[in-house]
């Protein structure tokens, strides 16, 4: 560590500061004027989820619970409108909901853009259950009767005898949960919900909590996971529908190779200072 | 005294030794409560809510009335909340009155898209700059520790972007680095994360018995 | 550890030797034949072959079927080609032999095929039975090649689709189009709600018409809506009218048209010019040269075999029995008898289901029909555990509710009768509802009328059609909201009847699963049924549904809950009486004395860092009880300590704890309360302050301790540059990267627990962590032990799996 | 960071305000520069309007980049009061209102539902109100009739489930590693050994990793001897660990300013394609 810094030590690292949030703020700019051209392959868990999506008929229902808000949206946006987008494809029932309250406004903008461009109908092609409190107890709830747990949607519609929810009494009528979290949801989702009743829980999520999943990955209690912006990416790709994580991932790339060579510059500048012991500091 | 503190320690003994017990019956009694329970916090949940939402505005309040650090800073929180509330009831009250064409105006959802969406999804953003510079200034391999820290952090932010791919394919194969990376995550980390788990499921178990037994006791707020 | 690291070594050698190319090695002559089984059906040949030494993942047998003629002509066709890694004797259920477990491993060492001749050979479907066939069989490997394929261009990205915004004579024409039909929609569902009214009269209950109730609800409120749209549009487009004059409008509207169209081109061209692009695709390709038959005498061997269709035989009479299903709610039978011999692919078992009323059975209704092959009682361990015996027993649960559902529709009625009870007296639905109706109709056909003369747009103005529009709401419009209102209580009732209803049909459910049942069992194969007899006569089994008490299932799961509750509260308790329990050495810990030691050489300050949580959750706690040292130690060095709050219940607490342990160093006059400020409430400003301050006092020590988000990266980096020694502790693990990469200690997670614990000696911490301790020596026992138990029996071929199983989670 | 260190000297807070006098305007010159969008709605000026704003509050928040500054401060209180707000009315509209008042007064046809409706909910209600009087100093004793409910109930069950979810459920994979790894490898193939090798390595990798973390979490032994080296080993494999969560860590926070950019470059200024 060393003696402190002079003033104009600091002064030349707020400097050189300055210049890296430059180099960064280029490294993100400059893709979205010229294409990278960068080609990508769908990692396989963002394939599994896509394929159990395919495999559901299409009418059956699929639970959706996007448990953002906006500090997140930039990842998880694109991600849930990639989703929806493949049920609406496949006449599914998207059932959505969320566990945040910050999350109603996005999901809103997400469900309704989606749904314009099939024209489908909240009621008959989805339903848009919003927030309510309660967290795992409302999991439980809805484990036990759904209609119990939302007496109305987000339009104040009864979800009683709502056409999208035929068949549908409570989680054990459902195959498939996709649960977009920002947050612990997943993780809850989990205990309370896929290893209760049993439906077949995929996860998305922001890169930061992506790593904390795979032990659920490898003990199969989840069947696959979106993974940050990239996830998103790859579910466009397999969507057929290149969208804004596809063009976000040029920046990604141009920004993470920036990063690399900072980290890997400084170490060496590092490394290359403590073998000459002489001129320490 | 008793009733401020004997009887609430002794029911939230008794109410998670029910909700312990339950969870092993499967009779259909077992259900029915369950149900009925989670009802119950359902409606309670708003009044929860309320306390949150209360909390931070006495936060704020507190800190303009003593005049704290930035206090007046504070106004502006208000302001804000005045904003969206008095939106949103304007919205509830035009409903009552009269049916509203989808697609109308919503200042509600104008101050959320423009106001709350922004400010919020930019916070974060901001850190992607200090990681950089921190990543040039302080990310050093100090230790062996430190260096596997570093190199695996490289590795994966290398395998999960496009241009890995495209290196890859100039290398030969297409895959080598996304692969390193999967394999990073779904062998030495998803190691770890489980242990951790273990670790940290033992610990919240050890902390519910605490709370069930009544020695832990934060959750019962002040004035004890 | 050691046996498996073993294994690996002695595989990667191998895998090395193996690298060399060599002709295949077919498994030898005299394991290949084709067999009966009295299991089989008639249409199917059973082939069997021991394996080759150089079965691989890339390498496959292939099975040549010849009929009589093509044999003679000396011609074979490929019937299939299996991975050689697959499609063990030992995977086919039906061949499998259920108490001899020296069998059983014979077979892991046999492939089998059951061949369909038919496949090959269509004409002889028919006659399979009575031709022989001939087949023999190689191993062949391949190798992998590349394949180019044009792929479809990339899909571009959305584009927000630029169209041209909509002129006002067009939009107008459009939204009353829109109205028009609108309104139409409305009359035709009126007539129709109106006649449906007239047949049903005699039986009309509420839900034979809410549908219908709805759908007309729906279409109302769009016409009110659009009511509304179509007014505003047409009073813009008269402005506009009086002050362009029609023929400007009629001229915007051919531009607009132009214009989509253009747009439309573009967008097309721009598609036209996605360039294709190849893919390249990995597949196998068999090797060039002949297959290595197996050969017999220098020829390939050949084996002759023909279908047979042994007699269908029901199960056995004793081990068929009806029971409740253990560990359930009480909704559920099961029903469990033995394996029949002839089971196969083509044969099934059928449950049927009677009620029994008072020792007098009803008729049998089908329950279920289950493939023979599955419904093994061992695919249920949930209910009937792991016992091996189940694999020799078929088990299915049959839910008496779903065979013999409640009378919906009776239920329905004396549900709605009962509510009607309850309804105000002047609210009789199914009487007044045409009333309602019928005024509707009159003032909507006027109405439609006026709305015909607007879709003409321009035409209608100068006609000056709005506000005749207007004119005709007055009769309408009233009709309208009247007919709602009501309509909502119609919902409003019908809902409440649905719930009611809900809950009258789990009652009759329950009831309906709790009575007693027979059943009787068959085996179906074709048309043939034969079902369980007892001296002649079908056997009938009886059974009844009960709730159960406990779900023996979960016994793993309340053992080790009861248990290692038990541990920590003795552990609590021990902590109590013995508070000097041993806990380990910590680096991090070790440490601050250093630390606080330099910053009294340098002479400057200690800051010490609270992270954003509340007093309420355990890192801040443990923060807390570090703080105490850190303080008590720098006071005792005369040294100054900054505590940073963003908490004001913490900052009060930090500035008690900062108090005292002056008062313990004998130092209270060095205290001073501004040294614990509260530095801002708000993250991100919080961190920006902290960091100013660092910055201006140059500490020598920073200690980071909490649980902290995303600022952590800020105080860390800072800190560094600042040239002070770090120390951080949190459980917030996304952070702990940025402390390590930054800070000189870090106490990881738990470890800031451990800190606090041995630091403060506080009972509660001190025993749960010594009951954590014990907690974690138990799984890494069960892991390490477990796992080489199961390499080893793995390794032996014996099948230990028990072990895990006693981990299930159900 | 926020660079607070420059010791601000008089003239440089005239330039600083200089600069920002010019930099709003420049932001204004842009804002107006992009016109109508072609094909917006009648009341397009509202969403333009909330563009510029969003946009402003956007350059506002990376104006931390400089230094933590007033603006900052405004633009983040202001959020923070919105999001209360939104709270305030999304708890009315999504739970307050459907849970209490539809059901109480708006669902029941006649007056027995009503009654009936209020049997099964005035506990929870009651409850929920009692909960409130957490705001009060001398009441909030009774909130703990409240809490005590809510949290015996979450400490009860959570035991079971985190046994179930976060033990059993992940021991048992970890049970089968490698005996699972050799049984999928058929015995005596050689030419399949490589691939059947790579597996039983990655197990056991899995399981020294989770058994050296644990020992390393392990506090009531001394690390030393064998003992040392296995939770060197644990740390080794934490900081593997951590690196690639790090890694994961920079990606999100990435992609969030890779939005953000898109939005000013896109939205705002309508640039790129």
């Amino acid at each position: 560590m060393g003696a402190p810094p002079t003033q104009a030590a600091l002064r030349r690292l707020a400097v050189t500061r300055r210049i890296i949030y430059l180099l960064v703020a280029v490294a993100v700019a400059v893709p979205s004027f010229c294409d990278l051209g960068c080609e990508f392959k769908p990692s396989p868990w963002v394939e599994k989820i896509f394929k159990k999506v395919e495999s559901l008929k299409p009418g059956s229902p699929i639970l959706l619970s996007f448990d953002f808000d906006p500090a997140a949206m930039e990842e998880l946006y694109p991600m849930g409108l990639a989703l929806l987008r493949h049920c609406f494809q496949n006449d599914l029932h998207p059932i959505l909901m969320t566990h945040w309250p910050g999350g109603v406004g996005i999901s809103k903008q997400i469900i309704e853009k989606a749904a314009k461009e099939r024209d489908k109908l909240p009621g008959r092609d989805y339903v848009f259950l919003a927030f309510k409190p309660g967290y795992s107890n409302l999991v439980l709830n809805m484990g036990e009767s759904l209609q119990g747990a939302f007496s109305r949607d987000f339009y104040n519609q009864p979800t009683a005898g709502m056409p999208a929810l035929e068949g549908v009494r409570s989680l054990k009528d459902i195959s498939l949960v996709v649960g977009l979290a920002a947050g612990a949801t997943t993780e809850m989702w989990i205990a309370y919900g896929r290893d209760r009743f049993g439906f077949d829980l995929g996860a998305g999520c922001t890169a930061v909590i992506t790593p904390d999943l795979y032990p659920f990955l490898n003990s199969g209690q989840l069947i696959g996971v979106l993974g940050g912006l990239r996830g998103a990416a790859d579910y466009e790709k397999l969507v057929k529908r290149a969208d804004r994580a596809t063009k976000g991932m040029q920046a990604q790339s141009l920004t993470h190779v920036l990063i690399i060579l900072l980290i890997l510059g400084a170490n060496a500048h590092y490394l290359w200072r403590r073998t000459r012991p002489n001129e320490k500091g | 005294m008793w009733y401020k503190l004997t009887i609430p320690l002794v029911m939230c003994f008794a109410m998670g030794l029910v909700a312990f017990v339950h969870e092993f019956v499967p009779h259909p009694w077992a259900a029915a409560f369950r149900e009925e329970m989670t009802t119950w916090f359902r409606i309670m949940g708003g009044f929860a809510m309320f306390i949150g939402l209360y909390a931070l505005l006495h936060l704020h309040v507190t800190r303009i009335r003593r005049q704290q650090a930035g206090w007046a800073y504070s106004a502006f929180v208000f302001l804000g909340a005045v904003l969206t509330i008095g939106a949103g009831v304007f919205e509830e009250i035009r409903a009552a009155v009269r049916d509203v064409p989808e697609g109308a105006f919503s200042p509600f959802d104008w101050l959320y898209d423009y106001v709350q969406v922004p400010c919020q999804a930019t916070i974060f953003s901001i850190l992607a700059f200090f990681m950089a510079s921190a990543a040039f200034r302080t990310f050093r391999a100090r230790n062996v520790g430190a260096a596997l820290l570093l190199v695996s952090a490289v590795v994966v932010m290398f395998g999960r972007v496009p241009i890995s791919e495209e290196v890859g394919r100039m290398l030969g194969a297409w895959d080598t680095f996304p692969r390193a990376a999967d394999w990073l995550m779904e062998y030495p980390n998803m190691a770890v994360k489980r242990a951790i788990f273990l670790g940290i499921s033992l610990g919240a178990i050890s902390q519910s018995l605490r709370v069930l037994f009544g020695i832990e006791r934060s959750y019962l707020g002040g004035g004890s | 550890m050691s046996r498996p690291v073993a294994a690996t070594c002695i595989a990667l050698a191998c895998g090395l030797l193996a690298a060399a190319e060599r002709p295949l090695a077919p498994p030898d002559a005299a394991s290949f034949r084709a067999f009966a089984h009295p299991s089989d059906d008639g249409q199917t040949i059973n082939l069997e072959w021991g394996r080759s030494p150089d079965e691989a993942t890339g390498t496959y047998y292939v099975v040549e079927i010849a009929s009589e003629e093509d044999f003679k002509a000396g011609r074979f066709r490929r019937v299939a080609r299996v991975a050689s890694l697959a499609k063990l004797k030992s995977d086919e259920k039906r061949l499998r032999d259920y108490d001899d477990e020296a069998a059983n491993r014979a077979n892991k060492r046999l492939h089998y095929l059951a061949v369909e001749p038919a496949s090959v050979y269509p004409a002889d479907a028919k006659t399979v039975r009575d031709r022989d066939y001939y087949f023999r069989l190689a191993i062949v490997g391949t190798r992998l090649a590349t394949e180019k394929r044009p792929k479809p261009p990339e899909p571009r990205p959305e584009e927000p689709e630029k169209k041209p915004r909509m002129p006002l004579l067009a939009a107008a024409t459009e939204k009353s189009k829109d109205f028009l039909e609108q309104l139409q929609a409305l009359q035709k569902a009126l007539g129709k709600a109106g006649e449906t009214i007239e047949e049903k009269r005699p039986t009309l209950t509420t839900a034979s018409y809410l549908p219908l109730v709805s759908d007309i609800e729906a279409k109302i409120a769009k016409v009110m809506v659009l009511h509304d749209e179509c007014l505003d549009e047409l009073r813009a487009l008269d402005r506009e009218l009086v002050r362009r004059g029609p023929e400007a409008l009629k001229q915007d509207v051919a531009d607009w048209k132009k214009e989509v169209a253009a747009a439309e081109k573009e967008a097309e061209e721009k598609r036209k010019n996605d360039r294709p692009r190849v893919e390249e695709e990995v597949v196998e390709v068999e090797k060039d040269g002949e297959p290595a038959f197996v050969s017999e005498g220098g020829a390939p061997k050949v084996v002759k075999a023909r279908a047979s269709l042994p007699p269908l035989v029901r199960p056995e009479a004793d081990g068929f029995r009806a029971f409740d299903l253990p560990s359930d709610d009480g909704a559920a039978i099961a029903v469990e008898w033995r394996r029949s011999p002839s089971e196969n692919g083509r044969t099934t078992y059928i449950v049927e289901i009677a009620q029994v009323e008072n020792g007098v059975y009803g008729a049998f209704k089908k329950a279920a029909e289950v493939p023979s092959l599955g419904a093994e009682k061992s695919e249920q361990p949930k209910f009937f555990g792991f016992a091996s015996a189940n694999k020799k027993l078929h088990c299915v649960t049959i839910q008496p509710a779903a065979v013999f559902p409640p009378d919906e529709l009776a239920l329905r009625q004396k549900v709605v009768e009962e509510q009607m009870a309850w309804m105000p007296k002047d609210w009789a639905p199914d009487t007044d509802f045409p009333q309602h109706l019928y005024p509707l109709m009159k003032p909507l056909a006027a109405y439609i009328e006026v709305a015909k003369g607007i879709c003409g747009g321009v035409e209608a103005l100068e006609g000056r059609q709005a506000p005749r529009l207007r004119e005709a709401d007055k009769g309408f419009l009233p009709e309208l909201a009247r007919y709602r209102a009501y309509g909502e209580r119609l919902r409003r009732f019908e809902a409440h009847v649905e719930r009611r209803l809900a809950e009258a049909l789990k009652d009759a459910r329950r009831k309906a699963s709790r009575k007693l049942y027979a059943f009787q069992v068959g085996i179906r194969r074709g048309d043939e049924t034969l079902y369980i007899q007892q001296d002649g006569k079908p056997k009938e089994a009886m059974g009844a549904a009960r709730p159960n008490g406990v779900k023996w299932f979960k016994l793993n799961n309340i053992i080790l809950s009861l248990s290692f509750c038990a541990v920590v509260y003795a552990f609590i308790g021990l902590a109590r009486r013995n508070p000097n329990l041993f806990i380990r050495k910590i680096a991090g810990l070790e440490a601050v004395e250093e630390a606080i030691g330099r910053a009294t050489e340098m002479g400057r300050p200690v800051f010490f860092v609270h992270g954003l949580g509340g007093m309420g959750d355990l890192s801040t706690i443990a923060a807390v009880s570090i703080l105490a040292r850190v303080a008590r130690r720098s006071a005792e060095y005369d040294t100054r300590v900054r505590v940073m709050n963003n908490d004001p219940i913490v900052q009060a607490v930090s500035q008690e704890v900062v108090k005292q342990s002056h008062t313990e160093a004998g130092r209270p006059d060095a205290y001073n309360a501004d040294d614990v400020p509260l530095v801002a409430p708000d993250q991100f400003s919080y961190a920006a302050a902290v960091n100013g301050l660092m910055v201006r006092e140059q500490p020598a020590t920073i200690f980071l301790m909490g649980s902290f988000a995303a600022e952590s990266l800020l105080l860390a980096e800072t800190g560094a540059s600042t040239g002070a020694i770090q120390i951080a502790g949190t459980d917030s693990y996304t952070q702990i990267p940025f402390f390590i990469t930054a800070c000189d200690y870090t106490l990881i997670g738990e470890e800031i627990f451990a800190a606090s614990a041995y630091l403060s000696r506080e009972p509660r911490m001190l025993g749960s962590l010594r009951g954590q301790d014990v907690g974690k020596a138990v799984v890494m026992l069960v892991l390490v032990a477990g796992t080489l138990a199961l390499t080893l029996a793995s390794a032996l071929g014996h099948d230990w799996s028990i072990i895990q199983k006693l981990f299930e989670a159900f | 960071m926020a660079a607070p260190q420059e010791t601000t000297s008089p003239t440089r807070r005239t330039a600083e305000l200089v600069v920002l006098v010019v930099l709003f305007f420049a932001f204004l010159a842009a804002s107006a520069a992009k016109g109508r969008p072609v094909g917006a709605p009648d009341d397009w000026w509202l969403a333009r309007l909330g563009v510029v704003v969003a946009a402003g509050l956007t350059l506002i928040m990376y104006s931390f980049l400089y230094r933590d500054n007033p603006l900052f401060k405004i633009g983040e209180n202001l959020f923070v009061g919105v999001a209360l707000g939104y709270g305030v009315i999304l708890t009315w509209r999504q739970s307050l209102r459907p849970e209490i008042i539809d059901p109480l007064f708006v669902d029941p046809p006649h007056i027995h539902a009503f009654w009936m409706e209020l049997a099964r909910r005035s506990a929870p209600i009651v409850l929920g109100i009692l909960l409130l009087t957490r705001l009060s100093r001398r009441a909030s004793w009774l909130s703990r009739y409240s809490y005590t409910i809510m949290v015996g109930w979450g400490a009860g069950l959570g035991i079971p489930v985190t046994i179930h979810t976060y033990v059993l459920q992940q021991l048992k994979p970890s049970l089968g590693l490698i005996s699972k790894a050799l049984g999928d490898t058929p015995a005596g193939q050689q030419a399949d050994l490589w691939s059947a090798a790579l597996p039983i390595l990655g197990d056991v990798i899995i399981l020294a990793g989770i058994v050296s973390v644990l020992f390393y979490f392990f506090f009531s032994v001394e690390h030393k001897g064998a003992g040392s080296f296995v939770s060197q080993l644990g740390i080794w494999f934490l900081m593997v660990a951590f690196g690639a969560s790090f890694g994961n860590t920079v990606m999100g926070r990435v992609s969030l300013l890779i939005g953000r950019m898109r939005f000013l470059l896109h939205d705002w200024l309508g640039l790129g394609p």
